[in-house]
């Protein structure tokens, strides 16, 4: 191989390319340019909009990540990974993923090496005044191939273009192939394309092979490699000498200009706003506008790839689809009010379309903050909430439960008192069993709302509390008041966080240093939003599971085969995925879902949507469902109330008539 | 309106009412809101029907008032009631009428209570002859006195000199009929024609000529219920109903209110002087009320009686009106004369209601 | 030798009985007072809870009882009991020599006018389901003339002590609520309002269609007997009721009101039984023998019941009811009857 | 005019004529689970408001059908969302969304 420093050095000696037009310039080029440059001036003023709807504070805050090395480092990492090697679609569907990483890749490379030669070779024409806007996209018609001089590195050049034509034509088969076959590439459902998706789509199809046929025309005077210049050899074979080549660069700049003007308004806008969104995203801007600001750059860093549609667990049931993220982001674009809100309304905020999205668009975020627009502003009146943290000043006034207290009846005062009207203040909200100290270094359990209503949860959580002899304080024995989480998901968050100040109050007054809960709505919001100082808040099956591990809680492995459903607010939501398998682990064989993890379906007995009916939820509960059982389990286990109640009402209204499957809560299972 | 099916429930409850020979007993409220209606009604039925109509000066309150204002128990008022048999056996008479409608429901009660408890009344006739020392009887007909007028109907139709119609227009007067609550309500088959579509007051108004108007509210009570007038606090309520009463008469236009019990007419009357008052509201034409008269007072113009004799000028609302519709020849000059001749001046005039 | 049959009544339950018993082999002699066979179901015009015409089922229960000899027109004129069979004397002039009776005189409809607040005969926009029902096999009804409003007051003469009927009638709550339905479907703008105490919806599918008339139709459901009916000045209704389930008196103006007159005890029903001397209970309803394990025996030997002669009974259980009955007779004249030497025995323990 | 020291009482009584069609058929399109409510009352039980105050997702339909709109709101004013009631309903009834309609569409005036 030749050194590269000869290379170089050759370069000086014999000029290897002519500028073969000296004006370089021809007219063909300006269906591109124009397209372009409206493409760069329209990216341009939205830029400028879009920074200058960002609060000042989030600003700086861009400004400044840009020069933190980590965020830097992760900016960059993000960008190749995401945008162009799509990294997280190569994980999960292989050949989507190469197909993705052939066009991004290959044309980012295309690009990056036409304007290294034109740098090599005739760098002058780098000079924007002097054609540096369109003179490297088609460096092979203006220059002229000086025979005999070709070097090695002109031969790289030419190889490693045509390699990546290459590259990315078999991306663009694949493409095409997968708008009328695209299960065969792990899609189920694809995006129904807009009038502007059409356009970009179709020049983008042809961009590639009109620049085979252009380049292969002009092979022989501006030079080629392995593809272009046998089809050329191809050409003067068919047509003799005559080639025509002008109709082949007008068609491939037209098709480039059509992709560029479309662009703005179509999908492929992401191809630049994605960059944006990265930087903004690692930079930790969040939106706080379904559409305004940072959202913005989010809704068009979307590329309605539809990886969504099949996440979606509504789509079971085809009428759904139109429900999916991507449409909710392409109808935000749009500004349709109407289908904005029914769309936001409709999804069950199970997260997974966030958790699959490959330019990680946070889409139920940007629903709740839709939801925020409409419902923020409904009234509601909770002045009986002043009153439940003052009366909760202590330990001392909690239901406390210890052991030889855990069996006795409640008192009738607290189940009989009279229900006050809306005016006069309820005295306290967690009746008092019986004066403790100052609690220290204790549990404090919250049951939540749903809990109160699958008593099951409650009994064996205290369960696991008296056999591992935690010393513990049960909060709403008696029943308390909603987490808050329900509010927010509704876009009520004025509302959530007066309930939150209030139970945030009694938690803090507790004097606990441990919060367990056992609803998955309530820990995400405990954890999230409540800011407990000093007070470590877990989920039960992270408490529980500490307990079998230090050694508290004994556990009994039995041959039983469990499958276990990761509630969307554990899983995908926190992030809890490890600590309720490795507990179950220890009590029995634990088979998989056909998708679990962050691929779980939501149960279909989710709080997050505001207008699924009980027969679109019934089908998504036979669909997860059906998930769970694929290898035959005998049990399902689950960590959340709503879904161990929608799960335990879909086996019980299962057609299928073979179902021989019980549904059990973690704790039930752990502690039978 | 069906008129057929009423026909036919009218025809359901018919009560047997002798012709002749009754025990009368007088109303402790009416002698005192409107003494002359019973004045009229005695002198209708002896001087003018030549009935024998016998009345004594010993017999008392039927103890109503007390009795729903739940100050006396029951046995002290069947005693009493005992005690007013007693007296029209005493007499010899066997056919007793009253005057009242409250007095009427409790004697209906107190006999079907006696029916259906021999026990009591033997307690009652015990009580009776160790209190008055008086035998133990009961009337063989029990008789409201619009029972009786509805019975010479015909009769007072005969010698009236007018009928119940508008002169000018030679239209029949448009007339609400209001039953007292206590009447039939208790025991429809005690009353002509039932609760839900008595007949007692509708057959003297088609016999004389007018026209019945049926409104939506026609079973409701007058409004006088003895606990919601007698308490101040409560006495909205009262008002509340007849309000309701009226609202509900006023698209019907009605010329005349014709009522057969004691509190009724007074409260129909007054009522609307304070509505007026409080409200500005009134229901008659061009600013006066709907006069609310007893079926006396109606008789008593039918047959050519004197208004001022009849008492019309006790009424709050203005009678004048319907004398000049119905034609009747009255003096205004007279109206506030006393029995004697002498002025006895009349009232501060209303704001309202003219 | 064929055993004569007679069968009172040419409703359901009659033609159903003579159908199984003229398959049987047994000579069935039907007499129906009225012109017409098909009793109450004739006159109706669809059924719950399917909505099917009751023509449709009318039809094949006079398919099914072709061949019985049927005399319409035709009443009981006097019963005398022989030693085992019955000489029964009709109204045609015809004598009949029967082995056993079965009375199936069915119900008449609670006479509406008895409720006299609701003012059945008195104010024009009040109407009875039946004439709903006529309303919707003709077409043609002058109270029916787009309603805005329309009003369905249910237990008319069932549940009532006082109009002398204690027990429900059982089908009109399923029968309200199929009406409701179809007029909406007849004035899709109205609405349509029913009255009710309980929803007593039992049957198979009525919880159904209570839901249909909710959801598709929304039909409201208030839960409170309708107390008073007035006239209003324009001629439209005024009704009162009392929301129990609010705990608030309640008025409403409608423009029709359809009262569903329960289920009474048949008058010639009645009359027949007069004849027998046959026992009736406090209801009114002819008593059985055998309380609810056996319910088709009279305690006569010999006359047999069915249908809603014995109580309300849904068209499903009154042909159950029938069918049952021909069983029964089946058994009587092949186990007892014939067995002369010891028929009173036999009647002792077996009847 | 004269003050008696008494005075008309306002009336209790529903009066269903007052029922306004065209906000109800709004409330419908946004939520048609408002017809098909039987009455049981397993909502207002488990409410998790209703143990400090007066709060009635049965009740605020019955008003809202009753022409008395204003104490629908009221009875949903100290509503948390939690869905307990989403969860016991017999007739499976949207009652989050339910409640957020009514909100919506009566609050507006």
């Amino acid at each position: 191989m030749t050194p590269l420093a000869y290379i170089l050095a050759a370069q000086a000696a014999d000029p290897e390319v002519i500028d073969r037009i000296p004006s370089g310039f021809s007219a063909f080029v300006l269906p591109f340019t124009i397209g372009v440059a409206f493409m760069f001036s329209w990216i341009g003023v939205g830029l400028i909009r879009l920074l200058a709807a960002i609060p000042k504070s989030d600003r700086i805050k861009f400004a400044k990540s840009l020069f933190i090395p980590k965020t830097a480092l992760k900016n960059i990492k993000d960008l190749f990974c995401d945008c162009l090697f799509h990294t997280k679609i190569w994980q999960r569907k292989p050949l989507l993923g190469y197909m993705h990483s052939a066009i991004a890749f290959g044309w980012f490379m295309i690009i990056i090496l036409g304007h290294i030669e034109v740098a090599l070779f005739v760098p002058a024409r780098l000079n924007v005044a002097r054609g540096g806007l369109f003179y490297p996209i088609f460096y092979r018609y203006f220059v002229w191939m000086n025979p005999g001089h070709t070097t090695l590195r002109g031969a790289f050049f030419f190889f490693l273009m045509d390699f990546f034509l290459l590259y990315i034509l078999s991306g663009i088969a694949l493409a095409i192939f997968k708008r009328f076959r695209s299960i065969v590439l792990g899609m189920r459902h694809t995006t129904k394309p807009s009038l502007a998706d059409r356009v970009a789509l179709y020049s983008l199809w042809l961009i590639f092979p009109l620049r085979l046929l252009a380049e292969s025309f002009t092979a022989d005077l501006s030079g080629g490699s392995f593809l272009t210049v046998p089809v050329n050899h191809f050409w003067h074979f068919l047509f003799g000498d005559k080639l025509w080549f002008m109709p082949c660069w007008w068609a491939y700049s037209i098709c480039l200009g059509l992709f560029f003007a479309a662009m703005p308004f179509s999908r492929y806008m992401h191809i630049l706003t994605e960059v944006l969104w990265i930087l903004l995203r690692n930079a930790g801007v969040e939106p706080h506008h379904p559409r305004k600001g940072v959202a913005e750059a989010e809704i068009y860093a979307c590329s309605s790839c539809g990886l969504c549609l099949d996440a979606c667990p509504m789509n079971v049931q085809k009428k759904n689809l139109k429900y999916s993220s991507v449409y909710f982001i392409r109808f935000l674009r749009r500004h349709n009010e109407k289908k904005i809100n029914a769309i936001a309304d409709k999804c069950l905020m199970c997260d997974k379309c966030h958790a699959l999205c490959p330019v990680g668009v946070n889409a139920p975020s940007l629903r709740r903050a839709q939801r925020a627009t409409v419902n923020n502003a409904l009234p509601y009146d909770y002045s009986y909430l002043s009153t439940v943290g003052a009366t909760a000043t202590s330990a001392s006034t909690l239901g406390r439960a210890t052991a030889s207290l855990r069996s006795a009846p409640p008192l009738a005062s607290q189940s009989e008192a009279p229900v006050p009207p809306l005016t006069v203040p309820r005295v306290a909200w967690v009746a008092p069993a019986k004066v403790l100290p100052e609690a220290t270094n204790k549990v404090l359990y919250f049951a939540g709302c749903m809990t109160h209503l699958t008593p099951r949860i409650i009994k064996s959580v205290e369960k696991v509390f008296k056999t591992a002899g935690v010393d513990y304080v049960f909060a709403d024995r008696d029943g308390g008041i909603c987490c808050g989480r329900p509010l927010m998901l509704a876009g009520k968050t004025e509302a959530a966080a007066a309930v939150i100040e209030a139970n945030k109050k009694m938690i803090e007054e507790s004097g606990c240093d441990t919060l367990v809960l056992s609803c998955p709505i309530c820990y995400k919001i405990f954890k999230e939003e409540y800011h407990l100082e000093g007070i470590k808040v877990v989920h039960y099956t992270q408490f529980i599971n500490d307990l079998i591990i230090s050694g508290k809680l004994p556990v009994q492995e039995t041959d039983r085969k469990l499958v276990y459903h990761d509630p969307c607010e554990l899983g995908r939501g926190c992030g809890v995925y490890y600590e309720p398998r490795a507990a179950l682990k220890r009590c029995g064989t634990l088979v998989k879902a056909s998708k679990e993890y962050d691929e779980s379906i939501c149960c279909g007995g989710s709080l997050g949507s505001l207008t699924l009916d009980t027969k679109d939820r019934s089908k998504i509960s036979e669909a997860s469902l059906d998930s769970l059982l694929a290898n035959d389990p005998q049990t399902i286990v689950t960590a959340c109330p709503l879904c161990l109640k929608t799960f335990s009402e879909a086996v019980s209204n299962s057609k299928n008539r073979d179902i021989n499957v019980t549904v059990k809560d973690f704790a039930e299972v752990v502690c039978p | 309106m069906i008129y057929e099916g009423k026909q036919k429930i009218w025809s359901d409850y018919q009560k047997d009412i002798p012709d002749d020979h009754y025990f009368y007993v007088r109303s402790c409220i009416r002698q005192s809101f409107f003494p002359a209606s019973e004045a009229t009604f005695l002198d209708i039925t002896r001087n003018r029907l030549g009935k024998d109509i016998f009345e004594t000066e010993h017999h008392t309150t039927c103890g109503g008032i007390a009795y729903h204002s739940d100050t006396i128990p029951q046995e002290t008022v069947m005693t009493i009631i005992a005690r007013q048999f007693a007296l029209m056996a005493k007499n010899g008479y066997e056919n007793y009428v009253c005057s009242c409608i409250t007095s009427f429901g409790l004697y209906c009660e107190t006999m079907e209570t006696w029916r259906e408890f021999p026990e009591l009344e033997a307690k009652i006739r015990e009580n009776l002859w160790k209190s008055c020392k008086l035998e133990f009887a009961k009337p063989k007909f029990l008789i409201h006195a619009s029972d009786l007028i509805y019975k010479y109907r015909n009769q007072i139709a005969a010698q009236a000199v007018r009928k119940l119609v508008n002169v000018h227009t030679g239209e029949p007067l448009r007339v609400v009929e209001h039953i007292g609550c206590h009447y039939s309500k208790m025991f429809p088959s005690k009353g002509v024609g039932g609760a839900e579509y008595p007949y007692v007051l509708v057959g003297m108004i088609e016999a004389w000529g007018g026209e019945i108007v049926d409104y939506p509210e026609r079973r409701h009570c007058c409004g006088f219920g003895f606990r919601q007038y007698f308490i101040k606090g409560n006495r909205g309520y009262s008002l509340s109903n007849t309000h309701k009463k009226f609202e509900s008469m006023e698209p019907f236009k009605p010329d005349l209110i014709i009522t057969n019990c004691p509190g009724c007419p007074y409260f129909l009357d007054r009522w609307q002087y304070v509505i007026a008052e409080s409200t500005g509201k009134t229901y008659g034409q061009d600013g006066h009320g709907i006069p609310a008269l007893t079926y006396e007072e109606v008789a008593g113009l039918v047959m050519g009686y004197d208004p001022w004799d009849l008492g019309l000028q006790t009424h709050q609302v203005s009678v004048e009106p319907l004398l000049d519709k119905m034609g009747v020849e009255y003096d205004p000059a007279k109206k506030y004369l006393g029995k004697n001749g002498k002025d006895l001046g009349a009232p501060a005039p209303c704001a309202c209601l003219k | 030798m064929k055993n004569n049959i007679l069968i009172i009544g040419g409703g359901p339950a009659g033609l159903e009985a003579s159908a199984q018993l003229q398959r049987m082999g047994y000579n069935v002699i039907l007499i129906e007072k009225s012109p017409k066979l098909g009793g109450h179901l004739a006159k109706w015009d669809r059924l719950f809870p399917d909505s099917v015409p009751a023509d449709e089922v009318l039809g094949s229960l006079l398919r099914g009882a072709e061949g019985v000899k049927c005399f319409t027109d035709t009443d009981v004129r006097a019963i005398n009991r022989l030693d085992k069979s019955y000489n029964v004397r009709l109204t045609n002039g015809i004598t009949v020599l029967s082995d056993a009776v079965l009375v199936a005189s069915g119900f008449d409809l609670f006479d509406a006018v008895k409720k006299e607040e609701y003012g059945y005969g008195i104010y024009d926009q009040v109407m009875t389901n039946a004439d709903l029902e006529a309303y919707f096999k003709t077409g043609s009804d002058p109270r029916i003339e787009h309603p805005g409003r329309i009003g369905f007051a249910h237990c008319v003469g069932s549940r009532d002590e006082k109009a002398g009927c204690r027990s429900c009638s059982k089908v009109c709550c399923a029968t309200a609520v199929k009406q409701a339905i179809e007029v909406k479907q007849a004035f899709p703008k109205a609405e349509v309002y029913c009255f009710y105490m309980d929803l007593r919806l039992f049957g198979r599918h009525y919880e159904d269609i209570y839901l249909k008339a909710q959801k598709e139709y929304g039909v409201r459901f208030i839960r409170g007997r309708v107390a008073e009916v007035s006239e209003n000045y324009d001629g439209t209704l005024l009704v009162k009721a009392e929301d129990t389930v609010a705990g608030k008196p309640l008025k409403v103006t409608l423009d029709l009101l359809v009262l569903m007159a329960g289920m009474r005890p048949s008058a010639s029903g009645k009359a027949i039984g007069d004849l027998l001397e046959m026992q009736v209970e406090e209801d009114g309803y002819f008593a059985v023998r055998g309380g609810i394990a056996a319910g088709q025996r009279s305690p006569i030997p010999g006359i047999f019941l069915a249908g809603a002669a014995t109580g309300p009974k849904t068209l499903p259980e009154t042909l159950a009811d029938a069918r049952a009955a021909a069983m029964e007779v089946d058994r009587y004249l092949t186990e007892i009857f014939p067995d002369a030497k010891n028929y009173k025995q036999l009647v002792k323990e077996r009847w | 005019m004269v003050d008696f020291g008494f005075t008309l009482v306002p009336s209790s009584r529903i009066n269903l004529d007052l029922f306004d069609k065209e906000k109800y058929e709004e409330l419908v399109s946004m939520e048609p689970d408002v017809r098909i409510c039987m009455a049981c009352g397993s909502c207002t039980a488990v409410c998790t408001a209703g143990k400090f105050v007066h709060t009635s997702l049965r009740e605020a339909m019955e008003d809202i059908f009753n022409a008395k709109t204003d104490n629908a709101l009221e009875s949903l004013r100290a509503c948390q969302l939690c869905g307990k009631c989403a969860m016991v309903c017999p007739r499976g009834i949207n009652t989050r969304h339910l409640i957020m309609s009514i909100t919506k569409v009566y609050s507006k005036k």
